[in-house]
């Protein structure tokens, strides 16, 4: 919690401000309707540490996916997260978007989340509680420290793998993509 | 000499364009351009001259037609032949695939020519002359169109004939009691004149320029008038014909009753000035309100015409220095914004092929940026944004209403500025802003012709906007011959003991303060160009053409204000008419068509006539 | 001279620094009524330091032109209002021009926010235009009946009358008491936070701004908050010098605050309804007492 | 209880009751014989559509549908004792072509519980207007709940074959 | 004329849960609503027919996140119909007492979720303050805040721990303390009634039509509560009155969550004095290999939502043949929210969904 400090303020700006002012978009999939508030309510409040739920991907540089995540919500997901501005960071909540969790067999939902966005950060537990957020949200300011939160860049240089493996898994996705792909059938 | 020859150009110009027409579109184009410009510059010569020619004597009523020319007449003069030339210029692409274009540039440069003549005249006769050549060529050009539009002609010269007939009445009974009708004479004549003849004067006079100015009570004729001429035409219409009413109130109340007199009319509160500032102040209120409930852009600009017109009768009502140069400041100032207005909204109209309806249009500012430029400016002038035209002349007709101390007056005004506000960006956000549709894809840019006129408009509204003195010397002129003591003003604004209005300070902190954002602005991140497409939709993709919010836009707003804003007046005409119609019906059965009861009826009058004859010999 | 050009200079950073303190204070009280912590004083300013290096997306000239407007409006705004002692620009415009300055801000965000060409933000902007009208027809009201009063339209004297003898809230209570209610509806915060709801339209005019124009905006809305409390304490308390100033202002904004923390969101038409009904009524009282005496 | 057991076997013929627990009465009855059986109880103040499933016997190659019926309060304060009763009214289609009449003229709520069973076990329900998708984003060969639909094959062929996103593993940016 | 499709969509600062509505918007009127669900759908009774029922036991109370309890209340109920088990009398008390607190967490949860659709934080923060101290106790009786994995086929998994009495007691005195600050800050506040009075109206036989149950059908006038028509657990032993009203609105239904939630704090504490001693779990014959004999039942539970009920079928194997949740939502989320949407205002589509306490996990399982 180097909040305080000024050296490091006038130092790095941009990251301090990246760290101490996370606006985040929540997307409450499944199980993170229930945990979300309380992290942002009295008990757990997370706007010490300049946590806000914010409306609209456009203003949000931290998205935070909260339980499985089926097919349909893919899409809105990818949508989501294609339209947020770029030092962005996402955090997967719970064991399902890991790898599939309890719902490891079920035909509407996705296994990895990993393959058709970057995750920078993965909250394990089924159902973690609230304290495991903040303790996500320390670690990923140390590895903005550390410039490892490096999620939009890896998905700005490998568009091409995600595209592909998105349109894999969804058929075909009507907006245009983010980045030139620049193969033929496009 | 040289008012004669501004005449006589511009009514046989008129002539020659149309015989020129007969033969090739191009030469009629070129020299009905050359005609109005030859008028503009030659008002333009004769700046601050003062003429007094009268050119034409009549044998029998010893009367004579005369011309003169001061501050007053040039003012009006250079407005008519400004926005003439600019509306020509503009109907040169506009008109091209209309049929009947030569019969529309002779009427367009003829009704000019009538504008000329109004103002130049010295004497009522030519004035009333001049004034009917004007009416009947604006019937003629509103139902140019031809459909609804003979009826909104139709509802217009009934109500026209009707108040030029009250002005008839007032002037024959000039002639009866003082044998003269030149304006000087009749201004020293009226001076001993009883208030109750004066008053009988300025109300029939008042009728007279009302229906032209559209006060609120004889303002139905404006809104279906301005939505079916032809743009050109109906930016000339609001900008500068309905002003001639502004001319003739300013003709009778000042130069001729002058403003002593004028104070000794009524008594207390109820003075003439009174009455006319409490109707102006309705003409602002209700009819920018009521423009806040149309969905057709034209008939939009039209009730904001009544209403701007309410300001011009206000400031002439309030009879200070500063109410009367507001007043004719704010004449000049809504003559270029609604003119610009109406030329953006022909703009629209000629690449759309004739769209108005504002529930149809959005997005445009894509393919029209310089008319969304010029739309900016027009209503950001009609609002009164500081550093545009009429934010001087607002700012002087409230700041006479405070220190008269009329609080309420100030305040209608007031909120008729917040009507003009929320209905002109309805009018902006649904032609310009928004989805651009499917079907307006490939629209270009309006031509270079059309480009002009409302180029210049817009530049006229921030130079009038940063340097008032302009106008304000032309009008200090005005009020020294109105005899009321002149406005001192500076170059940029008021002088210390009037008010505090520096607006090179405005421009000047204006300049620095956007400098200073956009240094921020541009220092911080960049950002990426996104289309129209790529917006947030909660998650979901945008639905191509089904994502515009722009029906019914200020829904809630209606339903509070709706109900009290139907139009009473109106109906109270049509129910005249609808009376009128039924009494005419039983008049008309007298003629049965056979010749004995003709003959019945001829036998009867004559008994009547001895009878009176034989009880008058008693 | 040189005072003056010093005292442009300096007032707009005065204004922005009480404006941020102004928005971290009602951020922390508003989470202390929540029974939690609440964010540090400064987080404003560590929100427009990240807003600044965030990148954003725009949607055309006018998107940016127009917050650029709405922004330098603001910053006019507040050199024409005198603060304490200090007031630059004060002689060249008074309080009509004010009036029609404060038009600047709202009309740069509409214009930039109807580019964005998303109907949230379209829904957004009628919004604020409904409620400008609601909360006009009382703020006139109180500020013709001061005009009225003091037989003048200049700020500077009206401020200068209030020093002599009493403030101007002993002899137009009622005007004062509307212009208070109408506070919240200008300001934009919770009963009358129509404009930008986040449950309802996405956050109003402000869903496709990204990140420098939402550090504009939230500067825009410091500048805002200062400019309103500001006038409110120059009409009807009669602004002092600067310390006494910025107590006043602490008072007002806090009693604004503490009502607004314990009021769910108005509609729209409720919003207009309410703004009409009682405090249009209070200043319409003061305003004919004032045309009376 | 077994009143209405008696006054629905004499009005309809055809259908086998059998007695679950306390107050469950199950009631099995041939196709064309359900749209009747239900508006008759509705009539007998049973109005309250719970719930309607499909069980998929695969071996017997049949979908039975089950109407589950039970009655709203009639009066306010004590409860007369056919509140407590539910019917399961069952019925078997083939599993080929499964047709069945809709039920929404007479219980308008069982339009999404046939929107449901429509995508997930493809039976066509002729009359309902608004089969469109509900709950699924794509079309499946076999409607997924039927037995025959194994999901852990369709997930080991559709999702596991998407490869990872694979960083060079030296670079470790 | 230029139509607006607007969309309240998956991710939406105002949608609790993932689910979209599709608004055909004219002005600030909504001409038509379609619902959307589906975000949230995983074929959960396709798995559950793939695992034993001792492993679904875990699985189940993960359908719908607001209150998993009830979940598990009806499978084991249902589970112990079939295989006609025996509960403890003790094991019902916990039952009752583990039922009621999460219907008052739920409520909490709600009040939390339509405050904060009005725009009303203070409430919404303490609503949820209060719904931690409720997730406190259960981590302390069940080891989990959310999920509990508690009722078992055959009763209950762990015995009431010692102190958990009066800590409970405490924490339901404060709840109940804190009531009239609720009643002073927000449901007699003016504005919350001119919100919400008179909004998404639904009369008693539109609601009959439609297949409501819970609140929204007490908020109409009929007292239809599942725990007085079939009691279960041990609600015929303690006494508790069910609150209605009359008119149906937005603002009736609110005012009866309030109600029920005293009325779950009352019931809790009686099920605490009268709670009898003895085992709380009978025991299960070797659940690897537990065959339930063949048959079907059809259960229900009151929800804090409404009629939570279960349809299942066993074919005499040690897997379930066939499950189906009849969830309360499901009915509310599409057909009446799509009723009430018509010609509502923009501003109140939040306010009708939440009033009508829909929640997107139940409708898609």
């Amino acid at each position: 919690m180097d909040r305080g400090s000024i050296k490091k303020w006038l130092k790095a700006p941009g990251k301090m401000g990246q760290k101490y002012s996370f606006w985040v978009v929540y997307f409450c999939t499944g199980c993170g309707i229930i945990e979300i508030p309380p992290t942002i309510t009295s008990r757990w409040d997370a706007e010490r540490f300049g946590v806000i739920p914010v409306a609209t991907p456009r203003q949000a540089n931290l998205f935070l996916i909260t339980g499985y995540v089926s097919v349909k919500t893919l899409r809105a997901i990818i949508r989501t997260y294609e339209q947020m501005p770029d030092p962005k960071y996402t955090v997967g909540f719970g064991s399902c978007p890991i790898n599939g969790g309890m719902y490891w067999d079920s035909y509407n939902t996705i296994k990895h989340l990993d393959k058709y966005i970057p995750v920078d950060g993965w909250i394990a537990g089924c159902m973690p509680r609230p304290e495991s957020i903040f303790i996500a949200v320390t670690h990923l300011w140390t590895m903005i420290d550390k410039g490892m939160a490096t999620g939009y860049i890896k998905y700005r240089e490998k568009y091409k793998n995600y595209r592909k493996n998105q349109e894999e898994a969804l058929g075909k996705l009507e907006w245009p993509p983010l980045y030139p792909v620049g193969d033929k059938n496009e | 000499m040289q008012l004669i020859t501004i005449l006589v150009v511009s009514f046989l110009g008129a002539g020659i364009v149309y015989l020129t027409g007969k033969f090739s579109g191009r030469v009629r184009d070129i020299s009905a351009v050359l005609v109005s410009l030859a008028v503009v510059i030659l008002v333009g010569l004769a700046y601050n001259q003062k003429i007094y020619t009268n050119f034409y004597s009549l044998p029998f009523l010893n009367l004579s037609l005369s011309l003169r020319l001061n501050y007053l007449s040039w003012f009006f003069a250079i407005i008519v032949a400004g926005i003439g030339f600019l509306s020509i210029l503009f109907s040169l692409e506009y008109i091209k695939d209309y049929q009947g274009v030569g019969f529309y540039y002779f009427m367009m440069l003829f009704v000019n020519a009538g504008m000329l003549g109004i103002v130049l005249s010295a004497d009522f006769l030519s004035f009333y002359i001049f004034w009917e050549m004007m009416s009947w060529g604006t019937y003629l050009l509103i139902s140019y169109k031809g459909g609804k539009a003979v009826a909104a002609g139709l509802k217009y010269i009934i109500m026209s004939v009707a108040g030029s007939l009250a002005m008839l009445f007032a002037i024959v009974s000039l002639y009866a009691s003082y044998g003269t009708l030149k304006f000087s004479s009749l201004a020293s004549l009226l001076q001993i004149a009883s208030p109750g003849y004066i008053l009988f004067l300025l109300l029939m006079f008042v009728v007279g320029f009302g229906v032209k100015n559209a006060i609120w009570t004889l303002h139905t004729w404006l809104p279906d008038a301005h939505a079916e001429a032809v743009s050109p035409f109906s930016a000339v219409l609001t900008g500068v014909l309905v002003r001639m009413g502004m001319y003739g109130f300013l003709l009778i109340m000042y130069s001729i009753v002058g403003l002593s007199l004028l104070h000794k009319l009524g008594y207390g509160l109820l003075n003439f000035n009174y009455i006319l500032c409490w109707i102006g102040a309705i003409t602002i209120v209700i009819p920018t309100f009521t423009a806040l409930l149309q969905n057709d852009s034209k008939r939009l600009l039209a009730w904001h015409g009544i209403g701007q017109g309410g300001y011009m009768v206000l400031g002439i009502g309030v009879a200070t220095s500063l109410g009367i140069a507001g007043g004719i400041l704010h004449t000049l100032n809504y003559a270029v914004c609604g003119a610009l207005l109406f030329f953006v909204v022909g703009a629209i109209e000629h690449r759309t092929g004739g769209v108005r309806d504002l529930n149809e249009l959005g997005g445009l500012i894509k393919r029209m940026p310089v008319t969304f430029i010029a739309g900016l400016a027009g209503i950001s002038g009609l609002i009164g944004v500081p550093l545009t035209n009429s934010f001087v002349s607002k700012w002087m007709i409230y700041k006479t209403l405070i220190m008269e101390n009329y609080p309420f007056l100030a305040f209608a005004a007031f909120i008729g500025t917040w009507g003009t506000i929320l209905s002109v960006y309805k009018f902006l956000h649904n032609i310009f802003l928004g989805q651009l549709p499917e079907k307006y894809k490939d629209v270009k840019e309006v031509p270079l012709t059309m480009q002009i006129p409302m180029i210049l408009l817009s530049l006229a509204i921030i130079l009038f906007g940063i340097l008032p003195g302009i106008p304000l010397k032309v009008i200090s002129g005005i009020e020294k011959s109105f005899g009321v003591e002149p406005l001192s003003t500076t170059m940029f604004g008021m002088p210390k003991e009037i008010g505090e209005l520096n607006l090179i300070n405005i421009l000047a902190v204006l300049l620095v303060a956007g400098i200073v954002v956009y240094l921020i602005f541009s220092l911080s991140a960049k950002s990426r160009r996104v289309n129209q497409d790529d917006n947030y939709a909660a998650g979901l993709f945008v639905p191509r053409g089904k994502y515009q919010y722009s029906a019914r836009f200020y829904d809630q707003a209606y339903r509070i204000i709706g109900p009290y804003l139907h139009d009473v007046v109106d109906d109270f005409y049509y129910w005249l008419v609808g009376k009128s119609k039924s009494s005419f019906q039983i008049v008309r059965q007298i003629y049965t068509g056979n010749i004995n009861t003709y003959a019945l009826y001829i036998l009867l009058f004559l008994t009547l006539l001895i009878f009176v004859k034989l009880g008058w010999g008693l | 001279m040189i005072i003056k050009v010093i005292s442009i200079i300096v007032l707009p950073l005065i204004a922005l620094i009480i404006g941020f303190f102004f928005l971290g204070l009602s951020r922390k009280v508003i989470a202390r009524i929540h029974r939690r912590y609440g964010p540090p004083i400064s987080q404003p300013l560590i929100d427009v330091i990240k807003l600044i290096n965030q990148e954003s997306i725009s949607h055309g000239k006018l998107f940016d032109m127009g917050v650029i407007l709405s922004l330098a409006g603001s910053v006019i705004l507040v050199l024409f209002i005198p603060f304490g002692g200090i007031a630059p620009l004060a002689t060249s415009g008074d309080l009509l021009v004010i009036i029609y300055l404060m038009l600047l801000a709202p009309l740069g965000v509409a214009l930039s926010g109807g580019e964005a060409a998303n109907p949230n933000v379209s829904i957004g902007i009628s919004r604020k235009m409904m409620l400008a009208l609601g909360y006009e027809v009382p703020f006139l009201f109180s500020l013709l009946a001061v005009m009225t009063w003091y037989k003048t339209t200049s700020l500077v004297e009206v401020v200068k009358a209030q020093q002599s003898f009493l403030w101007a809230i002993f002899y137009l209570p009622l005007p004062a008491v509307a212009y208070f209610m109408i506070l919240p509806a200008m300001l934009g915060i919770r009963p009358f936070d129509i404009v930008s709801a986040p449950q309802e339209i996405a956050s109003g005019t402000a869903v496709e701004y990204g990140g420098r124009y939402l550090a504009l905006t939230t500067i825009q809305h410091a500048f805002h908050i200062f400019i309103d409390i500001a006038l409110f304490v120059n009409l009807f308390l009669g602004g002092g010098n600067l310390l006494t100033f910025f107590v006043k202002m602490l008072v007002v904004f806090l009693l604004g605050l503490f009502i607004n923390a314990v009021f769910p969101r108005l509609r729209i038409d409720q919003a207009i309804k309410y703004c009409w009904k009682w405090p249009a009524i209070l200043a319409l009282v003061g305003l004919i007492i004032a045309r009376i005496i | 209880m077994n009143k209405l057991k008696k006054e629905l076997k004499s009005s309809f013929k055809g259908i086998r009751t059998g007695i679950l627990e306390d107050n469950r009465l199950a009631v099995s009855a041939p196709k064309d014989a359900v749209l009747p059986i239900l508006s008759f109880l509705k009539n007998k103040g049973y109005e309250h559509l719970s719930l309607i499933s499909c069980v998929d016997w695969i071996e017997e190659k049949e979908l039975e549908l089950v109407y589950v019926i039970t009655s709203y309060l009639q009066k306010n304060d004590e409860y007369a004792d056919n509140e407590r009763l539910h019917i399961l009214l069952k019925t078997r289609i083939s599993r080929e072509n499964p047709e069945f009449k809709t039920l929404v003229p007479i219980f308008k709520n069982a339009e999404p519980y046939e929107r449901e069973l429509h995508e997930l076990f493809g039976i066509n329900f002729e009359g309902n207007k608004r089969l469109t998708p509900l709950l699924l984003e794509r079309a499946y060969k076999i409607p997924p709940f039927r037995k025959d639909f194994n999901t852990r094959e369709y997930v080991k062929e559709k999702f596991d074959k998407i490869s990872f996103v694979e960083e060079k593993k030296n670079e470790r940016a | 004329m230029r139509e607006l499709e607007l969309y309240f969509g998956p991710q939406h600062l105002g949608m609790v849960g993932n689910f979209s509505i599709t608004l055909k918007v004219e002005g600030d009127q909504i001409l038509e609503a379609h619902a959307n669900p589906g975000w949230l759908h995983r074929g959960f009774e396709k798995l559950m027919e793939y695992r034993t029922w001792i492993q679904n036991f875990p699985l189940v109370c993960r359908i719908n996140v607001i209150e998993p309890d009830s979940m598990e209340m009806v499978y084991a109920m249902a589970v112990e119909k079939l295989a006609k088990i025996e509960v403890p009398e003790r094991a019902n008390y916990i039952r009752a007492i583990v039922l009621e607190l999460s219907r008052l967490a739920s409520h909490l949860f709600g009040c939390w979720a339509y405050a904060n659709m009005l725009g009303f934080d203070t409430v919404a923060q303490w609503a949820m303050y209060h719904r931690d101290l409720i997730l406190d106790l259960f981590e302390q009786l069940t080891g989990a805040r959310v999920y509990h994995i508690y009722i078992c086929p055959g009763g209950v998994r762990r015995d009431l721990p010692e102190g958990f009495k009066e800590k409970a007691l405490n924490t339901l005195h404060t709840i109940g303390g804190c009531i009239p600050d609720y009643d002073a800050t927000f449901f007699n506040n003016r504005l919350f009634y001119e919100r919400a009075k008179g909004i998404g109206k639904i009369t008693r036989e539109e609601a009959k039509e439609l297949g409501v149950t819970g609140q929204i059908l007490r908020a109409t006038g009929i007292n239809f509560d599942i725990r007085k028509v079939e009691p279960y657990a041990v609600y015929d032993k303690v006494d508790f009155e069910i609150p209605t009203r009359e008119d149906g609105d937005a603002y009736s239904r609110v005012w009866i969550i309030r109600d029920e939630m005293i009325q779950s704090v009352h019931t809790i504490m009686q099920c605490l004095e009268k709670i009898p001693e003895g085992e709380v779990y009978k025991r299960v014959p070797n659940p690897f290999k537990w065959n339930i004999p063949k048959g079907e039942t059809y259960v229900r539970v009151e929800s804090s939502r409404g009629e939570l009920g279960l349809y299942m079928v066993s074919n005499g194997k040690d897997k379930p043949y066939r499950v189906h949740f009849r969830t309360p939502s499901y009915p509310h989320g599409l057909l009446v929210l799509e009723k009430l949407l018509k010609n509502a205002s923009i501003a109140d589509v939040g306010n009708i969904m939440i009033s009508l306490y829909v929640t997107a996990p139940e409708i898609d399982r």
